[in-house]
């Protein structure tokens, strides 16, 4: 059964689907996901999804390794853990925020926060910190909270990423929503995340190299050569939904943080590897 | 503020692999801003590497070398526990200097 | 301006010539002459500001290069970014005094060039800016002479665009 | 001189129902406001080709080249009907691609 759907997939063959196969669990489409993958790329160990394109292709892991010397990002991390470090005026600092004073927690997030009702992103957690002591948030995308969320992710390099849906309808339907995103074509160009990620990868499209669903959040924040610097997740989103000429939400929008909701339970299991280069 | 030179070196049967990374942006002066204005250029020119007083590598960068740019070179006659000095000087005349233990 | 050859030149026989001389009179080699901080005054200029690679190897090293086996480059076949193209130059060569690299498509081919003192191996590794589709040119000073090496990279992301 | 009459004739055929006396300003503000209230509705399904081509109807109709100005908004409206189509048929069809449905 699973096989034959997975084929089909893989052509982008449009497939009426059982009404009786509707809502799977996170858990079980989880499954699945790692299934489809692990048929598509055989060779490949699990674990190494998370290096994306670089367990896909010989010539672009070279060039990787060859980054891995000495990672551009080595700067920005060293530099976010100084503010994070750094007391805001009253005094207290990020780790007073964070469970285990921030470190080692990347794997945690996103959660769902079933009192406020709402997915929480380690880059949110970062500004209401910040906001909550008195502090302005900072910019989204990149600069210094980029670098405060890649320190916080080299601190918990290794750790299984542990995403979870609780028994609670808000949480399923923030998952769902996610979910929805993720395999709904948008833009003038009429893609999906999916259309790539799942049905595409290890394929060319023009100059890029599509990564597989797999592990894709693990690496963030990346350091890519395009920007010349760090960026979040949800910068990389825009980027993809303006690729396809779709317009993009904003960073840390409802929408954007069910989508890494959704992206991330998916990993659930694979390491966190962020931050890393791409290109 | 932090260094803008990172370094690491490693001696291994007579042999020093030294690898270093430095913060610089490396404009070309070919790259236009946003607002459509060119980027003077903006570039190490030279960084040398010196072990007891003797430079043992000298890289003369051109705007070409990538921004923050990656340098790997090896040499003989250090050991382990001596002291390297990395330097650079960019095309404005700003500069910076670190030492660092060989392990 | 003119200099600027000449210091070139002198430069690609320094490791033969002046240690030479050094040592048969008993003179400090200028090579172990105590390292001061760069001043950046021997950049040359003028050499960096070539367009072409053979233009560039004679205003370097003021003379051509033949081509050898003996040079070793690692660069990709397919470069995931210009802005950032991992290239290393490795050489068996004897007596190398000096490296040069070159793009042969970017505006100026001259990317960087490294003096080797004696008892530094002949192998440099850095990263490097390409506007598009490439051959990258090493050059390597030899027993006072030009030898080169060269390699096609592709470039789909130029490293020159914003 | 051919080119404006050329332009003239296509903004007329192009704009949909016209009045007799109405001129190219009401033309223009009643193709725009549809475009964009078309592309509102597409929500987060909205195309970047569509809020482009609304800027350069928006400008065009500043600088009283209305013909210009219509044009790109009977694009944009064109544009932002497709988006709202897909935005309804992705809220269908989306879970016959998905992994685990």
């Amino acid at each position: 059964m699973l096989k034959a759907k997975v084929i089909l997939v893989a052509l982008g063959a449009a497939l009426a689907v059982p009404q009786a196969l509707a809502g799977a669990t996170p858990e079980e489409d989880r499954k699945e996901t790692v299934e489809y993958f692990k048929q598509m790329f055989p060779d490949v160990p699990f674990e190494e999804f998370v290096n994306g394109q670089y367990a896909l292709n010989d010539d672009r892991r070279k060039q990787w390794e060859s980054m891995q010397d000495f990672p551009p990002y080595e700067f920005a991390v060293a530099e976010g853990q100084e503010m994070f470090e750094t007391p805001f005026a009253n005094g207290k600092t990020y780790a007073s925020c964070f469970e285990n004073g921030g470190i080692g927690i990347r794997q945690n997030y996103p959660y769902f926060d079933t009192e406020k009702n709402e997915v929480i992103t380690l880059e949110l957690a970062i500004n209401r910190c910040r906001e909550s002591n008195g502090e302005e948030p900072l910019k989204w995308k990149k600069g210094a909270i980029a670098s405060i969320s890649a320190y916080m992710a080299s601190t918990s390099q290794g750790k299984p990423i542990n995403i979870k849906v609780p028994d609670d309808p808000d949480a399923l339907a923030a998952y769902q929503d996610g979910k929805e995103f993720y395999y709904s074509r948008r833009g003038q160009l009429n893609f999906s995340c999916a259309s790539c990620h799942v049905q595409n990868p290890g394929k060319w499209i023009r100059a890029d190299f599509l990564s597989p669903t797999l592990g894709q959040p693990s690496n963030f924040p990346v350091h890519r050569s395009k920007w010349g610097e760090l960026g979040t997740l949800h910068r990389r989103f825009a980027g993809c939904n303006n690729n396809v000429r779709a317009d993009p939400l904003p960073a840390q929008s409802e929408e954007y943080r069910n989508l890494e909701y959704f992206l991330t339970y998916m990993s659930n299991g694979l390491p966190v590897v962020g931050p890393a280069t791409r290109p | 503020m932090a260094s803008s030179i990172r370094v690491r070196a490693v001696e291994n049967n007579g042999v020093t692999a030294l690898k270093a990374l430095v913060r610089h942006p490396m404009d070309s002066g070919f790259v236009k801003d946003s607002a459509g204005n060119v980027i003077p250029a903006h570039f190490i020119k030279v960084l040398t590497i010196s072990h007891n007083g003797k430079n043992v590598f000298v890289a003369n960068w051109g705007p070409a070398v990538s921004k923050d740019p990656f340098l790997e070179c090896r040499f003989k006659g250090a050991k382990k526990g001596d002291e390297l000095t990395i330097s650079w000087i960019d095309n404005e005349g700003a500069s910076d200097s670190t030492t660092a233990t060989i392990a | 301006m003119t200099d600027q050859r000449r210091r070139g030149f002198l430069k690609g026989m320094l490791g033969v010539g002046v240690a030479g001389f050094a040592l048969g009179s008993g003179i400090v080699p200028l090579r172990v002459e105590a390292a001061t901080a760069p001043d950046g005054s021997d950049w040359p200029e003028k050499a960096f500001k070539t367009p072409g690679v053979d233009e560039t190897i004679a205003e370097l090293y003021g003379m051509e290069a033949n081509e050898s086996d003996q040079i070793t480059m690692d660069l990709p076949t397919i470069a995931q970014n210009g802005a950032v193209v991992p290239v290393s130059v490795e050489t068996t060569l004897p007596n190398v005094t000096g490296i040069a690299l070159l793009v042969a498509k970017n505006p100026n081919a001259l990317a960087a060039y490294f003096d080797i003192p004696e008892g530094t191996l002949p192998f440099v590794s850095n990263r490097l800016k390409m506007a598009e589709t490439t051959d990258v040119v090493a050059v390597v000073i030899s027993d006072g002479k030009a030898y080169k090496a060269t390699q096609n990279v592709k470039v789909t992301v130029g490293g020159c665009g914003g | 001189m051919k080119k404006p009459l050329l332009a003239i004739g296509i903004s007329l055929a192009l704009s949909v129902p016209l009045a007799a006396q109405a001129g190219p300003k009401e033309d223009f503000q009643e193709v725009y406001s549809k475009a964009q209230s078309t592309h509102q509705d597409a929500g987060t399904f909205q195309w970047t080709v569509t809020g482009d081509r609304l800027k350069a109807a928006k400008s065009a109709a500043g600088n009283g080249e209305y013909e210009k100005a219509i044009a790109m908004a009977n694009e944009a409206l064109k544009l932002a009907e497709e988006s709202v189509a897909q935005r309804k048929q992705q809220k269908e069809v989306w879970r016959q691609v998905a992994i685990g449905n």
